[in-house]
């Protein structure tokens, strides 16, 4: 796998964004990530794929420190961001999570007005001026996060009060406003229909162009869409890690090869 | 089964006779068969108007009062059917003016020198104004430079009367305001009003607790002078000492004379439609007024209770079932 | 984003990109302290919080310590059957008894001591002889050993209370007196113990100070406490229950929330005249008992549970009913068996502070009856406590504070203690419960 | 049989009903309770209610009248040889036929006498008084012929009452119980039968609150119009003096309530709040463990307490500041009881109400708030500010509306530590007094209680409530506003 | 349309399950359902498709009245179940929902043990007489839900620290474990992989030899591969209803036909 690496990167050109070494996590005594190490590579979309229940979703909640909430959560190993291990003392973890983004698996609007919702990451970041500034991030943000025409007749309308799809993409507005470097995103599209999905699809190859995304899909052909890397999870293992293309026509692994091809679950 | 009756004495009132009456209930408890009665605080004005609700057994048997009942309320309680009711005047309270024990030594006051530094107008130079004075030695050369601070009771306390009337309407008099305000173009209620208003920039405090408060204050204000009952500065020696009034020292023997100014008898009120229905009811009124008991040497006088001088004809009262409009 | 940061034309605000993790950039920092001095603040709040309780805490110990030791006189007595009946002759009989107690320790202590004095001494023990030997009869002749509380006066000196200076112009206690004390006390006559009476005993009046205890209002409390906890707990959830999960909304419900909040804003008195009112006299119920005091304190404390349940219900997420609902369940069960163990914690918070409330309470029981002298003996059945006349701690505590001898001030903050102690172990078991009901979801 | 063995008997009653009714049902789905609508327990319940509940009112309800009855049907019987007697003669009467009529049932109780006996006796022939204080049951008088008359018709009446109520009672029970019984088959909806009950009872314990403030109404209305008769309502209403004796205004006393309050609260919420945030998002299991019911304890102190605290310490520790002299050198305060010094002990005490309640309900919001707020890289106190407080909002606006409660009707604190003087100041650090002390003092003190001056404390209670009243209507409407729900 | 039912009925004889007339719905002012006609066959099961907030949960939870808990909710027009109508005032919603059963779009297990999560429905219920019976039926939910292999070594453990897809399938195990006759699944498989997604495509086919299963879905390959039935919702309208296999061949509105040759959203 590393040789693989490393020629995809003599290709493009790209830098390391986050490095993970050697990642353990536990919950309580449960194992639940054992002995990751990962590249993602800056300006690229990396997917995440494997069986319900395999780690993903705890795994990328490694990468912005989002389990620090969890008490029985305790992650081992080193993981950087820019060759800055996100793990040291001197890193604050509300720096990190500017700078890495996170959509969750679950939609979790703020009980306040869809408005607020979007605005609340460039208020507390200060990334607007002025109202009129505000404004404009707002719809922009909305309008990426492909939900603008359903709501803008009624933004001051409270977020909880959306469709399961639209809280969803609302979520994904939400991120977006904020303008991290890195989006984490655990199952975008889980909850949205194909033309949604086609624009949040969109969304994520746009913002490839200057950040580096993460996807967890359990859709292959999204996976296979959006992604230039893919990383195959079992088990709380990284069976496979490499070019897209590469995972979903030539696997190495006997297991990946049999995940994609729906053998084992 | 038979709903139970009543058996105790139920007695409520004025939280001054409270002391004397817990002591006589309890020793009455401990001497005699009967079960010791329930004695209530809550003030003169709610132990009557609750012994003027009616007769029966829901009603209390005696109401302890620190003043004589009024005839307003004499009228309800007949109006309820409460008309037999026994005065029982159970002796004096004398009300003393003590001030902190290392404060300054004020020794010796006159009704003047209270009405002069807590009037709200005073006359000065002929003249009715504002009270002007903040020290006690520019009322009264003789008494020390101190800042005037007095605590004195509420205008809900019974005591409240006493002093308003002894203290400070005869200081009035003695000063010659009262003719000052008549003067001035007052009636002689409206003088005697003016006589009794207390000044409210501070330096006169109400005090609606009780005498511990009142001590409680004193304590941490050397320069308070508070009014306080005769038992409660006695008992309190050690944190207070007390002025003379009028030139006499308040004592038991000055105030059972009448030598001293400011005292003023307590009561209780007995429902003579009880007696013979509530057990121990007479007997109770009979063990209160005993020699032993409310007499000199006895526990009520060893509390500070200024005996009756006439203390005989109060248990023959009760003997005879004598009722107020019998009288 | 690009075109974001071309529409707002110069440089686009907010962070700089490309920061290291490692430095903490400006706004960062200023976020930071913000966060800091937050943080501050709560613990500042806590430690306030805290200080406070430590202060009073602090008072009521160091006033009210001195109430749980008390000074006693040792002494032989022999009664005889003669003095038996020539006191049980009188009138005053307690009186008589003291009478013998005086005389016999003047003349334990010799000629030149004077009667006066060990009646200044002694605090009124002429009660327990009586009960004693008429209960004893047997024991008349024989020489029995008892131990007397002195009075009050003296027991202030011992503890510190009262100075020697002070008692110059008292008609309670001499200088000689207090010298004979000091040597009684030298020739172990007088002692310090461990003053259970003041634990166990009953009210006693302004003649016996130093027997004064705070056990039966203690008993007059617990049941009023058992009456309160049976029914506002119940009531209140049941009530807060409806509100909150059934009712329809609509103006009466509105009626009856606002009602509940304002009831809490009632001063407590008021409950005394209502339950004067409704209890005593329309009810017919008995004075000074401690079931009245129980149902209003009931009144007075179902606002809180109601208002502290209420908002626990609501913070609840719908989803859980969703949950219950749909798998079939009715809204009752929903209820019972999903949303209310959720609303535990916050039920029992509401009760802690509820009862809390009910227990230090005085005023409305000023109007019941139970302020005064009341509570002369424990209860003999269970339904004699909640009906006999008695009174309770707070009520206790505030007829002693109020008294003329300093000694009750003493046992009136040593009655906080009782109080706070029986506080505590009443929350106890609530503490516990919501520890283990408290979670996240 | 006494009401306590009745309720004994029905209880078993109910309880057999419970076992039977389940076990019946059962029996009706073949032994399979997925034949069943409901849950077997459900049928029990059924019986169970069905037995207890109705019974259960009728035993209250006859016991309140019962007596009542007696006393109309005994009381006849005075009447009749003594027809003059007023209201009240006749209650003392009835005293005596009662306490005859207790000792003569305690005589039947302890086997000295046969119910008959005592039924068939005369006064005549029987010196009862001393008969009965042989046995040790003190009659206060002689007894008459009427007396005895009368008691034997009371003890008549109540032994055939307290039959026919033990007979009506265990039979409803035993009806009740039956018919659910026999209604019990494997189609009867026993669940919505039962939860129909128990929601009548949450509606019932709902429906206190309104009695109680029925009853606080009724309790106040009669005295505070007799005061209005007696006192012009324009004074009392507008008036800017109060002495407690002839000059009655309300305003002054008002004034004090709201400022003592809110400096109270202005203590409270603060630091209530900021204590509920740091115990439920930062401090760790074993500082919240300890210190939420440390602070809790300052709820349980007896305000007397406070009230010393506050005089004795608060108030000279303030004086020595703000006081001439003191250490700002401003001379703003004269005396140690003001406005300020009760406020802030009031506030002290009112701590624990926010901290706790509130600490409660920041607890119950759910983790998926905070995780979306901090994924978005927001600081943990702009989460708390921004998403979970507002969330909170409503529990800790009911935790503040029940502070400010308790700080409008507190008065030991008051009492002692803003003294007794009604005024219309702006300053705190003078001395000043709320409606409740003063709802207090004129109901405890020794004046005439007939006169406007103690009846004025009805009055003040009354409009007391009618303010609140209006407060409260305000308080739902913003929360009814700004509430947030979330998911 | 009308002609379609009545000819597919004749083929399968089926009976109908539901029957919806005229129903609409509201939040608040917002006309959330239009008019919407439909009929769900017994032992079929019946895809609602359409984009992202076009009305399917909202129709779904008038199924089984999960509406009557939003306060803003009101409900319009005639919904029988086996004829009767649910929203009669005689009827009663618990009865109902006991027999059509509902997972909803967002997992929301109890804060309870797995174990009790399960067992809940089926004490409420009394579908078990014993322990032993009840151990069996949360263990055959438990795999009927495909996720008995990944929790059966902490049935104790609570059921909210699952992954997503975990917690979606407990979801679906708690209410098949209620047997309800109609079980009303909001996007059940939106976060499963292929697998889980294939298992739980198998348990709805299994379903549906005896019961009716309405099944809200993104995906066009899940309504085609699991429903004998379609409908598609649009803006709240229901568009098109018929046989799955007619509506994604040859669809008769133009909408349909857009929607899933992927042109509208
Ligand atoms: N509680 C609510 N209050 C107000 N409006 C609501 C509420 N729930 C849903 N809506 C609105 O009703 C419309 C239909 O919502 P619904 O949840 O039925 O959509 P859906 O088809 O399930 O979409 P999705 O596929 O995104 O879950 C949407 O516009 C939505 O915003
Ligand atoms: N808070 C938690 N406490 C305990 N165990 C947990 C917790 N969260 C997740 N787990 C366990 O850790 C493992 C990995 O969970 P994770 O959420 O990372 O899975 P996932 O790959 O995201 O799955 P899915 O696709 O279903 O979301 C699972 O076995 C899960 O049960
Ligand atoms: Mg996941
Ligand atoms: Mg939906």
């Amino acid at each position: 796998m590393d040789d693989l690496r490393l020629t995809e990167r003599s290709v493009d050109q790209k830098a390391t964004k986050i490095s993970a070494k050697n990642v353990q996590v536990y919950y309580g005594d449960t194992h639940a990530i054992k002995d990751v190490d990962v590249e993602i590579e800056d300006k690229t979309v990396t997917a995440f794929i494997g069986p319900s229940g395999c780690g993903k979703s705890t795994f990328l909640r490694c990468l912005n420190r989002m389990n620090d909430t969890i008490d029985i959560c305790r992650v081992e190993g080193k993981i950087a961001i820019d060759g800055e291990d996100i793990y040291d003392k001197r890193v604050d973890p509300v720096q990190l999570r500017a700078k890495v983004g996170m959509v969750f698996q679950k939609p979790n609007p703020f009980p306040k007005s869809i408005y607020d919702n979007v605005a609340y990451g460039p208020r507390i970041h200060g990334l607007a001026k002025n109202k009129a500034e505000l404004d404009e991030i707002v719809e922009k943000s909305l309008r990426r996060g492909a939900i603008w025409d359903e709501v803008k007749d009624r933004l001051q309308a409270p977020g909880t009060g959306l469709s399961g799809g639209q809280q969803q993409r609302l979520c994904i507005a939400r991120a977006v406003a904020t303008e991290p470097e890195v989006l984490l995103m655990d199952e975008p599209c889980s909850a949205l229909d194909p033309i949604a999905t086609g624009q949040v699809e969109e969304l994520i190859d746009e913002l490839r162009s200057n950040y580096s995304v993460v996807i967890v899909t359990h859709s292959m052909q999204q996976a296979a869409r959006v992604s230039q890397k893919t990383a195959f999870f079992h088990l709380g293992n990284l069976v496979e890690f490499g070019e897209t293309g590469q995972i979903f026509t030539k696997p190495e692994d006997p297991r990946t090869e049999s995940y994609i091809s729906g053998r084992i679950g | 089964a038979v709903a139970q009756s009543r058996d105790n004495v139920q007695i409520a009132g004025s939280s001054t006779v409270l002391p004397y009456a817990s002591i006589v209930a309890e020793a009455f408890g401990e001497n005699t068969d009967f079960p010791t009665p329930v004695v209530e605080s809550g003030g003169s004005s709610t132990g009557l108007a609750r012994f003027c609700e009616g007769v029966g057994e829901g009603t209390i048997d005696i109401a302890n009062a620190s003043r004589p009942i009024r005839d307003s309320e004499i009228e309800t309680c007949a109006a309820n059917g409460v008309d037999e009711i026994i005065e029982v005047r159970i002796g004096y309270d004398g009300i003393v003016f003590a001030s902190q024990i290392d404060g300054p030594e004020f020794g010796a006051f006159e009704p003047s020198d209270w009405f002069m530094a807590i009037a709200a107008q005073v006359p000065v130079d002929g003249e009715i104004t504002e009270n002007p004075y903040t020290s006690w030695s520019e009322v009264n050369g003789d008494l020390p430079d101190a800042e005037i601070l007095t605590f004195i009771p509420g205008t809900r306390h019974g005591t409240r009367e006493v002093f308003e009337e002894n203290v400070l309407l005869q200081g009035c008099e003695d000063t010659g305001a009262m003719e000052a305000f008549i003067e001035s173009g007052m009636d002689e209620d409206g003088a005697e009003e003016a006589c009794m208003t207390v000044r409210t920039d501070g330096v006169s405090v109400d005090i609606d607790g009780d005498y511990t408060e009142t001590l409680a204050r004193i304590s941490s204000n050397p320069n308070g002078v508070g009014v306080f009952g005769l038992a409660f500065y006695e008992n309190n020696t050690d944190s207070l000492k007390v002025a003379t009034m009028g030139g006499v020292e308040p004592s038991t023997e000055t105030i059972a004379s009448g030598e001293y100014p400011v005292s003023r008898p307590l009561f209780f009120y007995v429902k003579k439609a009880h007696i013979g229905v509530i057990p121990g009811l007479k007997e109770y009124a009979q063990f209160f007024m005993n020699d032993q008991v409310a007499g000199a040497g006895g526990p009520l006088a060893n509390y500070g209770l200024v005996p009756d001088p006439e203390l005989a004809d109060t248990q023959a009262l009760i003997e005879n079932e004598t009722t107020m409009s019998e009288m | 984003m690009t075109d974001a940061t071309a529409t707002n034309g110069s440089g686009a605000p907010g962070r700089p990109r490309k920061s290291s993790l490692l430095t903490v950039d400006d706004r960062t920092r200023a976020r930071n302290r913000a966060e800091t001095r937050f943080k501050a603040y709560g613990i500042a709040a806590i430690l306030l919080g805290l200080s406070f309780l430590l202060v009073l805490v602090w008072s009521i110990l160091s006033s009210g310590l001195p109430a749980f030791s008390r000074n006693v006189v040792s002494l032989d007595l022999t009664v005889t059957q003669e003095q038996y009946d020539a006191a049980e002759e009188q009138m005053f009989k307690t009186a008589a008894y003291e009478d013998l107690l005086i005389n016999s320790l003047a003349s334990e202590m010799g000629e030149s001591v004077n009667p006066e004095s060990i009646e200044r001494i002694l605090g009124s023990s002429g009660n327990t002889l009586r009960s004693y030997y008429t209960a004893n009869e047997n024991r008349l002749g024989e020489t029995v050993t008892f131990e007397l509380p002195v009075s009050s006066r003296v027991d202030g000196y011992f503890k510190g209370r009262i100075s020697r200076e002070g008692q110059a112009n008292s008609s309670f206690l001499t200088p000689e007196d207090i010298d004979l004390a000091d040597e009684m006390r030298e020739e172990g006559i007088i002692t310090t113990q461990f003053n259970w009476q003041f634990l166990t005993g009953v009210e006693a009046s302004d003649d016996n100070p130093v027997a004064a205890g705070i056990g039966a209002s203690v008993v007059g409390s617990l049941y009023m406490m058992i009456v309160v906890l049976v029914l506002s707990l119940p009531i209140g959830v049941a009530a807060s229950i409806y509100l909150e999960e059934f009712a329809p909304k609509n103006r009466f419900t509105d009626i009856i929330e606002v009602n509940i909040s304002n009831l809490a804003a009632v001063p407590s008195i008021v409950f005394g005249i209502l339950g004067l009112a409704f209890f005593i006299q329309f009810a017919g119920l008995p004075r000074s008992a401690p079931l009245v005091g129980g149902l209003v304190l009931t009144l007075m404390t179902l606002p809180t549970i109601i208002i502290s349940t209420r908002a626990s219900l609501r913070a609840v997420p719908p989803s859980i009913r969703d949950a219950a609902l749909g798998v079939g369940a009715s809204k009752m069960q929903s209820v019972f068996h999903h949303v209310l163990p959720l609303a535990l914690p916050g039920i029992l918070t509401g009760t802690i502070i509820g009862l809390a409330q009910a227990l230090g309470e005085t005023a409305p029981l000023l109007l019941i009856g139970m302020v005064g002298f009341v509570a002369l003996k424990y209860p003999g059945t269970v339904s004699e406590g909640f009906l006999d006349s008695n009174s309770a701690m707070p009520a206790q505590i505030y007829t002693w504070a109020a008294r003329a001898d300093q000694i009750f001030y003493e046992k009136a903050w040593g009655g906080i203690i009782v109080l706070l102690v029986f506080l505590l172990t009443m929350n106890i078991i609530a503490i516990v419960l919501r520890r283990r009901f408290e979670r996240r979801w | 049989m006494s009401p306590f063995w009745i309720f004994v008997v029905i209880v078993a009653v109910a309880i057999a009903g419970y076992f039977g009714a389940r076990q019946r049902a059962f029996a009706s789905g073949s032994g399979d309770i997925r034949n069943l609508h409901s849950l077997p327990n459900f049928y029990g319940m059924n019986a169970l209610l069905a037995g207890l509940i109705p019974a259960l009112l009728v035993l209250g309800l006859w016991s309140a009248i019962q007596p009542i009855a007696i006393k109309q049907s005994v009381q006849g019987i005075i009447l009749e040889a003594e027809p003059e007697l007023s209201s009240g003669q006749l209650n003392l009467e009835m005293t005596g036929v009662q306490r005859l009529a207790e000792g003569l049932d305690a005589a039947i109780d302890r086997g000295v006498l046969q119910q008959s006996e005592v039924l068939e006796m005369s006064a005549e022939n029987n010196d009862l008084r001393a008969e009965l204080g042989e046995m040790g049951i003190a009659l206060t008088g002689a007894v008459t012929p009427v007396q005895l008359d009368a008691a034997q018709r009371y003890l008549g009446i109540l032994a055939y009452g307290d039959r026919m109520r033990a007979i009506a009672v265990i039979a409803l029970s035993l009806i009740g119980t039956g018919l659910a019984f026999w209604r019990t088959d494997k189609d009867f909806r026993a669940r919505n039968s039962v939860e129909r009950v128990s929601r009548a009872l949450l509606l019932a314990a709902a429906s206190i609150a309104i009695l109680t403030t029925l009853g606080i109404v009724l309790s106040l209305i009669f005295n505070t119009v007799e005061f209005l008769r007696a006192y012009p309502a324009d004074q009392f209403f507008f008036g800017t003096r109060w002495n407690g004796t002839s000059q009655l205004g309300l305003l002054p006393l008002l004034w004090g309530t709201l400022y003592i309050s809110v400096i109270a609260l202005v203590v409270a919420v603060p630091i209530g709040l900021f204590a509920a945030i740091y115990l439920s998002e930062y401090a760790s299991r074993g500082v919240r463990n300890f210190a939420k019911p440390a602070l809790e304890v300052l709820a349980g102190i007896p305000t007397i307490v406070y009230g010393l605290f506050a005089l004795l310490t608060v108030g000279p520790f303030l004086l020595n500041v703000f006081g001439g002299g003191g250490a700002l050198g401003v001379d703003w305060m004269s005396g140690a009881t003001a406005v300020m010094t009760a406020g802030l002990v009031m506030g002290i005490m009112l701590i624990p109400f926010v901290s706790s309640l509130s600490d409660d309900i920041i607890n119950a919001v759910p983790q998926a708030m905070r995780d979306g707020s901090y994924g978005l890289g927001a600081t943990q106190s702009e989460t708390i500010r921004q998403v979970i407080l507002p969330a909170a909002l409503p529990g800790i606006v009911g935790a503040i509306l029940l502070a400010a409660s308790r700080a409008i009707g507190e008065t030991m604190i008051v009492v002692l530590g803003a003294g007794a003087a009604a005024r219309l100041s702006m300053n705190p650090f003078e001395a000043m007094t709320t409606v409740t002390t003063r709802i207090v003092s004129q109901l405890t003190g020794d004046a005439d209680f007939t006169s406007p001056e103690a009846l004025v404390a009805f009055a003040l209670g009354m409009t007391l409530f009618v303010i609140t009243l209006g407060l409260n209507v305000f308080a739902l409407y913003i929360v009814r506003k700004y509430r947030e729900q979330y998911e």
